[in-house]
């Protein structure tokens, strides 16, 4: 036996068969005192236009209990954190955290940037120069300055 | 340590009346001063019961990541992150499902690579299956998954984190394996045997699972892990059927990315290649330059192609004739054995389909080249 | 006006006052520190506080203190000068100039300095007056009773015992202002079917609970004691009255009331004694009570105002809750009037709000806090704290950092 | 020769790719991307106007420096133009407009063709792409390109040239006797008789010698031990740059047996 095997691992391809949403928890932090929490347990109240029951409507109230439905593979955690602005933090699969603070925003707001965090792969941001990033050979191989040009003869 | 059942379903009985408000995670309100106030006991149970399960939200939303089929239900979910190095009860531990599991995948790695590379020798096909299926890719397919190891198990820890006992910082691996004097001289003969071989030591092969209730001692986190991505495997099969443990190790095992061409490495390729050519019965191989630059210069670069009568089997571009040779001979025997019938290729366990195309018989190769 | 802090001037105002106006020559220090910061204007101003500016205006415009002519040259009294004249009734230095022209002066002659405080009188401090005001005599006992009734069955129960009480006074002729008059006792009403009518609402009175035992019932038992009940409200509000302004006077004017009013209290407390002792009568729970009722009571009309004014005093009566004007409005039906009662209280912490909703705490992958995940709790999660835990202890640490007794008998 | 033979590899390696789905670039324009999706049978038959366009390829090269087109000659030139040396002058210069037929049927000016435009990769042939020869028997593959093959592999008289003109020694001219010979005198002289030497006097490889001697007996660990030790006097008098430059020929000879 000539040949000899080397030891490797086979490399995620995210996507490609399973996805595994990088977000794996989001956290929901409130105040139940201060007012910069409203949006995230009352909305704000508007002068006019709006009934009763929608002026009292709130992020966490409202709008949470969708949002855990349509995202079942992420853990959601509520929990005061008193003496605080209202904060949704995103921990990802590769240990990183991002933290967003939501003072004295709405509860459509609060669920854009919950959706933010969501769609986050966690990674720093970062310039993408590149169109394609790929990890498969390319359909025409490396070019080499051997190859290829006798074809012209 | 081993349990009789009825004394743990006793156990279990008074301690779903008197604990279970003590575990109750979803309104935790535990005042730090308060639980202060009490002596801590030892947890009474190595690892979370199993009611425990339907609490965690950690759990619900691993299964959710996963895909796994609503079948599956979180009890066992729980029960495949519980080690037995953590809970040495083989009711409670995943060491059942694990082996099962285990036996699933190979056998799915296996056909998978046997059909598609049927000429693969033996020591490539034990490395791609490591790759595939090994312990330390397991563990980056469980990390990936989000899953996270508990400190220290206990009855009281969070049931969507896997738990085992970890080895203490600065101890050596061998020592920490735990095994017994016989165990290990039957790994060592084993591994010897496979070295001989050409192969190096893969634990998907040849280890065999240790006994319930004796595997207490602290282990690896690549053991963990990979035990309980196999118990997630060995669950699935269990509760959902053939056709989704199938699925499910194509989704997650099978279509990660591996460079099978990195695996060779060659002793001597041009003779390999002489008697592939020779047992083959096609004519002697010749390497032949198909273009050069700078024969005499510093830096030359020799394009040679090795030549099987008239047709070329590979070609490799080296600053020397001898490396370039060697090159070629290389590209030449990569291109026997990654000889592929095609990219879709049936697997055996395809037939277990319900409206199944008649099978179609593979390619069996006659082996290795050897010399 | 400019400020003149002259000291011999000061000193004389002080002798002048302390000879002529003050009867008491003793002042305190305080007070004579009061006295030293005046200004001239002020003194002038007292002194002439009852001419108003108008008035010396004309005074300096006619040259004289007499000035010919009206008050206000455009006749009659205006605005201000009533309310001044109002003003002029309770100013204090009025006030005090008549107490003292009350008070007879005293004779110094004998007057002798004490060196101790011995045998002199006390002034102020709270003597007395706790036993006053919060002695449980006197407790004040308001027509709504104390205990609140939380459960909604009970308050259902109690809305349906004030309807049929009400048309029970309304079929006897009876007037409905007096529903409250009677202290509640035994719910009679039990027994009795009630649906709406044309006329407001149908009774059908059974053998136990006839119309004239619910009308007895609401009638007050004795004649006099609610003519005496309704005399002490009267004498209650002016004694109410007159604590509110203090009178320094009449210290032990409402004694009488006080021992007046042991009656009442001690039938009110029977009441809410006999008021507990309804559930064992009827031998059914109130949830029971209420599923065997047919729902069609809940469409009584409450639009005669009488009759709502009526069923919501009794109800007040019988539960202890309060009813805003807001509910009150738009109350057409029982059945109205009952969702405002049986709402339960807006929470005050999220978490409340959060707990009531089904669908979110049913989920799966959500987890609610009650309160703030501490590090603790996550060693707790990761089963790490156990190990601290014990680590603290043997090295005879204190394990949460917060030294408290419980933790001595580690030690 | 150089250049024929290469020219000849380029077809070859176009046979093969030509029918993987994902190697060669298929462009079809004017045909739905049902074609490129059809079998390898109807593949062979588009490439079965294969000498047409052969010439294509020879021809437009020619032709396009011939055209005059200003965009090609001044890249050439600005290639070499010293003074014109930026990045960014030279990148636009050398944004060369693509070949017409080379641009997708959705451009501006699609161009009317029916037929597979194949660009060979300039690039070394991938070790997935199994050689004809390799193929086994039952592969449709293998059916299917033999009749190519023959059409386009180049005949035996036109290969390139092999790394060794002639062999160094001749092969299998040695009988029985002479074996026996050289294990005799290996035997008698081990020292002196060293495989060099006696490859030399047989006229044949000292492989061959060392295969004949794996059973004289011979014990030879004291003169393999001198051997290296004399090997390791010489490698402590090389000088950082030699040591240097054995050492990355060797990490070199090794990466070429991994084919990295």
């Amino acid at each position: 036996m000539t040949v000899r095997a080397l030891q490797k691992v086979t490399v995620s391809q995210n996507g490609v068969g399973a996805f595994i949403l990088q977000c794996h928890k989001l956290s929901f932090h409130y105040c139940d005192w201060a007012g910069s929490s409203r949006g995230m347990k009352y909305a704000s109240f508007p002068l006019c236009g709006q009934s009763i029951a929608k002026r009292f409507s709130s992020f966490l109230r409202n709008t949470l209990s969708k949002f855990a439905v349509a995202n079942p593979q992420i853990e959601m955690e509520v929990s005061p954190r008193p003496r605080r602005h209202p904060v949704i933090i995103g921990h990802y699969i590769g240990g990183r955290q991002k933290a967003i603070c939501v003072r004295n925003l709405q509860k459509e707001q609060i669920l854009q940037k919950a959706e933010l965090l969501r769609d986050a792969s966690g990674e720093k941001l970062k310039r993408v120069t590149k169109p394609v990033k790929s990890i498969n050979e390319s359909v025409r191989g490396v070019w080499s300055p051997y190859h290829g040009g006798g074809i012209t003869v | 340590m081993h349990q009789s059942p009825a004394s743990r379903t006793q156990q279990s009985r008074f301690q779903s009346s008197s604990a279970a408000l003590e575990e109750d995670f979803v309104f935790e309100d535990d005042d730090p001063s308060q639980s202060a106030t009490l002596p801590p006991t030892p947890s009474s149970y190595p690892s979370p019961l199993p009611e425990a399960a339907l609490h965690s939200a950690k759990l619900a939303a691993l299964h959710a990541r996963l895909g796994l089929p609503k079948k599956l239900p979180l009890q066992t979910m729980a029960r495949t992150l519980v080690d037995p190095s953590a809970d040495p009860n083989t009711r409670f531990n995943n060491a059942s499902l694990s082996q099962l599991g285990g036996s699933i995948m190979s056998l799915h790695v296996a056909e998978f690579l046997l059909c598609k590379y049927p000429r693969l020798p033996m020591a490539i096909l034990f490395a791609a299956a490591g790759a595939y299926s090994g312990a330390r890719t397991l563990t980056i397919i469980a990390q990936e998954w989000g899953v996270d190891t508990a400190a220290y198990p206990g009855s009281e820890v969070d049931p969507g984190l896997l738990q085992f006992s970890k080895i203490a910082p600065g101890t050596t691996i061998e020592d920490s394996m735990g095994l017994s004097l016989r165990r290990r001289k039957r790994l060592a003969f084993y591994k010897s045997s496979l070295e001989k071989k050409g192969t190096s030591h893969n634990e998907a092969f040849g280890d065999v699972l240790p006994k319930p209730g004796k595997e207490v001692d602290p282990k690896p986190t690549e053991d963990a892990y990979s035990n309980f991505v196999k118990a997630v495997v060995g669950g699935v099969y269990i509760h959902a059927g053939r056709d989704a443990a199938r699925k499910f190790v194509r989704e997650h095992i099978l279509s990660r990315h591996l460079d099978i061409t990195q695996l060779f490495e060659f002793k001597e390729p041009v003779r390999e290649l002489a008697v592939l050519c020779k047992r083959e019965e096609f004519e002697y191989p010749v390497a032949r330059i198909l273009s050069e630059t700078g024969r005499r210069s510093r830096s030359p670069v020799f394009v040679v192609g090795i030549y099987s009568g008239t047709e070329k089997l590979g070609e490799g571009a080296a600053p020397s004739l001898a490396e370039a040779r060697i090159r070629a001979s290389v590209a030449a025997l990569k291109a026997w054995y990654l000889y592929s019938p095609g990219n879709n290729v049936r697997v055996p366990s395809d037939m277990e389909d319900t409206n199944a195309k008649p099978w179609e018989p593979v390619h069996i190769d006659i082996g290795e080249i050897i010399h | 006006m400019r400020r003149i802090t002259i000291p011999g001037r000061s000193i004389d105002l002080l002798r002048a006052r302390a000879t002529g106006q003050t009867p008491s020559p003793y002042l305190c220090s305080v007070c004579k520190h009061h006295a030293t910061s005046f200004s001239t204007t002020r003194i002038r101003a007292a002194r002439n506080s009852k001419v108003p500016l108008t008035e010396k205006i004309r005074r300096r415009i006619w040259g004289t203190d007499r000035p010919p002519g009206l008050e206000d040259p455009y006749g009659g009294k205006s605005v201000f000068e009533n309310t001044r004249g109002r003003a002029e009734v309770e100013e204090p230095e009025e006030r005090e100039g008549r107490l003292e022209a009350a008070k007879p002066t005293p004779d110094l002659s004998t007057y002798e300095p004490a060196s101790t405080w011995d045998g002199l009188e006390k002034v102020g401090g709270y003597e007395g007056w706790w036993e006053e005001n919060w002695d449980p005599y006197h407790q004040f006992d308001g027509f709504l009773p104390k205990e609140v009734v939380k459960d909604s069955d009970e308050i259902t129960a109690a809305l349906r015992r004030a309807v049929v009480e009400v048309f029970a006074l309304q079929w006897a002729g009876l007037p409905l202002r007096d529903i409250s008059a009677a202290a509640p006792g035994d719910d009679l009403t039990l027994e009795v079917q009630i649906s709406p009518s044309a006329a407001g609402a149908a009774l059908e009175f059974s053998q136990e609970a006839s119309l004239e035992d619910i009308v007895q019932s609401l009638t007050p038992a004795v004649e006099d004691e609610t003519t005496v009940k309704g005399n002490q409200t009267e004498s209650e509000e002016d004694v109410a009255a007159d604590r509110s302004t203090i009178d320094p006077l009449h210290p032990s004017s409402e004694v009488d009331e006080t021992a007046a009013k042991e009656n009442p209290t001690e039938s009110e407390e029977d009441v809410a004694a006999d008021r507990s002792t309804v559930d064992p009568l009827s031998q059914m729970t109130y949830d029971e009570l209420v599923a065997s009722w047919d729902p069609a009571w809940l469409q009584i009309s409450l639009e005669n105002p009488e009759v709502k004014f009526a069923v919501m005093k009794r109800t007040m009566q019988l539960t202890g809750l309060r009813i805003p004007d807001a509910a009150i409005m738009p109350a057409k039906t029982v059945k109205a009037l009952l969702a405002h009662l049986i709402k339960p209280p807006k929470p005050r912490k999220l978490v409340e709000a959060l707990e009531q909703k089904e669908e979110l705490m049913n989920l799966p992958n959500v987890s609610i806090y009650a309160k703030r995940i501490t590090p603790i709790d996550k060693h707790k999660r990761v089963g790490r704290w156990k190990v601290i835990e014990k680590e603290l202890m043997e090295r005879g640490l204190p394990v949460t950092g917060h030294e408290k007794e419980d933790h001595a008998q580690w030690r | 020769m150089g250049s024929v033979s290469a020219a000849h590899a380029g077809l070859c390696n176009f046979v093969h790719r030509a029918f993987d789905p994902c190697s060669a670039r298929l462009l079809v324009s004017n045909t739905s991307s049902k074609n490129i999706e059809s079998t390898t049978a109807s593949r062979l038959m588009q490439c079965s106007s294969f000498s047409a366009m052969e010439a294509r390829l020879l021809r437009r090269p020619v032709a396009k420096l011939l055209s005059g087109r200003s965009q090609c000659l001044l890249a050439l030139n600005a290639a070499s133009a010293r003074h014109e040396s930026s990045y960014r002058r030279s990148k636009s210069r050398l944004n060369v407009k693509p070949e017409p037929s080379f641009l997708p049927s959705y451009s501006k000016t699609p161009v009317e063709q029916a037929h597979i435009i194949f660009n060979p990769p300039s690039s070394a042939p991938s070790v997935l792409h199994t050689p004809l020869k390799f193929l086994p028997r039952e592969d449709k593959r293998k059916q299917l390109l033999v009749a190519a093959a023959q059409k386009f592999l180049p005949p035996q008289n036109q290969l390139p040239p092999p790394i060794q003109p002639k062999q160094k020694v001749p092969h299998h001219h040695l009988s029985d006797t002479d074996i026996a010979e050289i294990i005799k005198l290996k035997q008698q002289a081990p020292d002196e008789w060293t495989n060099t030497k006696l490859a030399r006097k047989f006229n044949c490889s000292s492989l061959f010698i060392s295969i004949c001697l794996t059973q004289s007996g011979v014990d030879n660990t004291r003169r393999k031990k001198e051997m290296q030790e004399k090997l390791e006097a010489v490698k402590a008098r090389w000088g950082p740059r030699r040591r240097k430059a054995r050492e990355e020929h060797e990490k070199r000879f090794q990466l070429a047996l991994r084919g990295d």
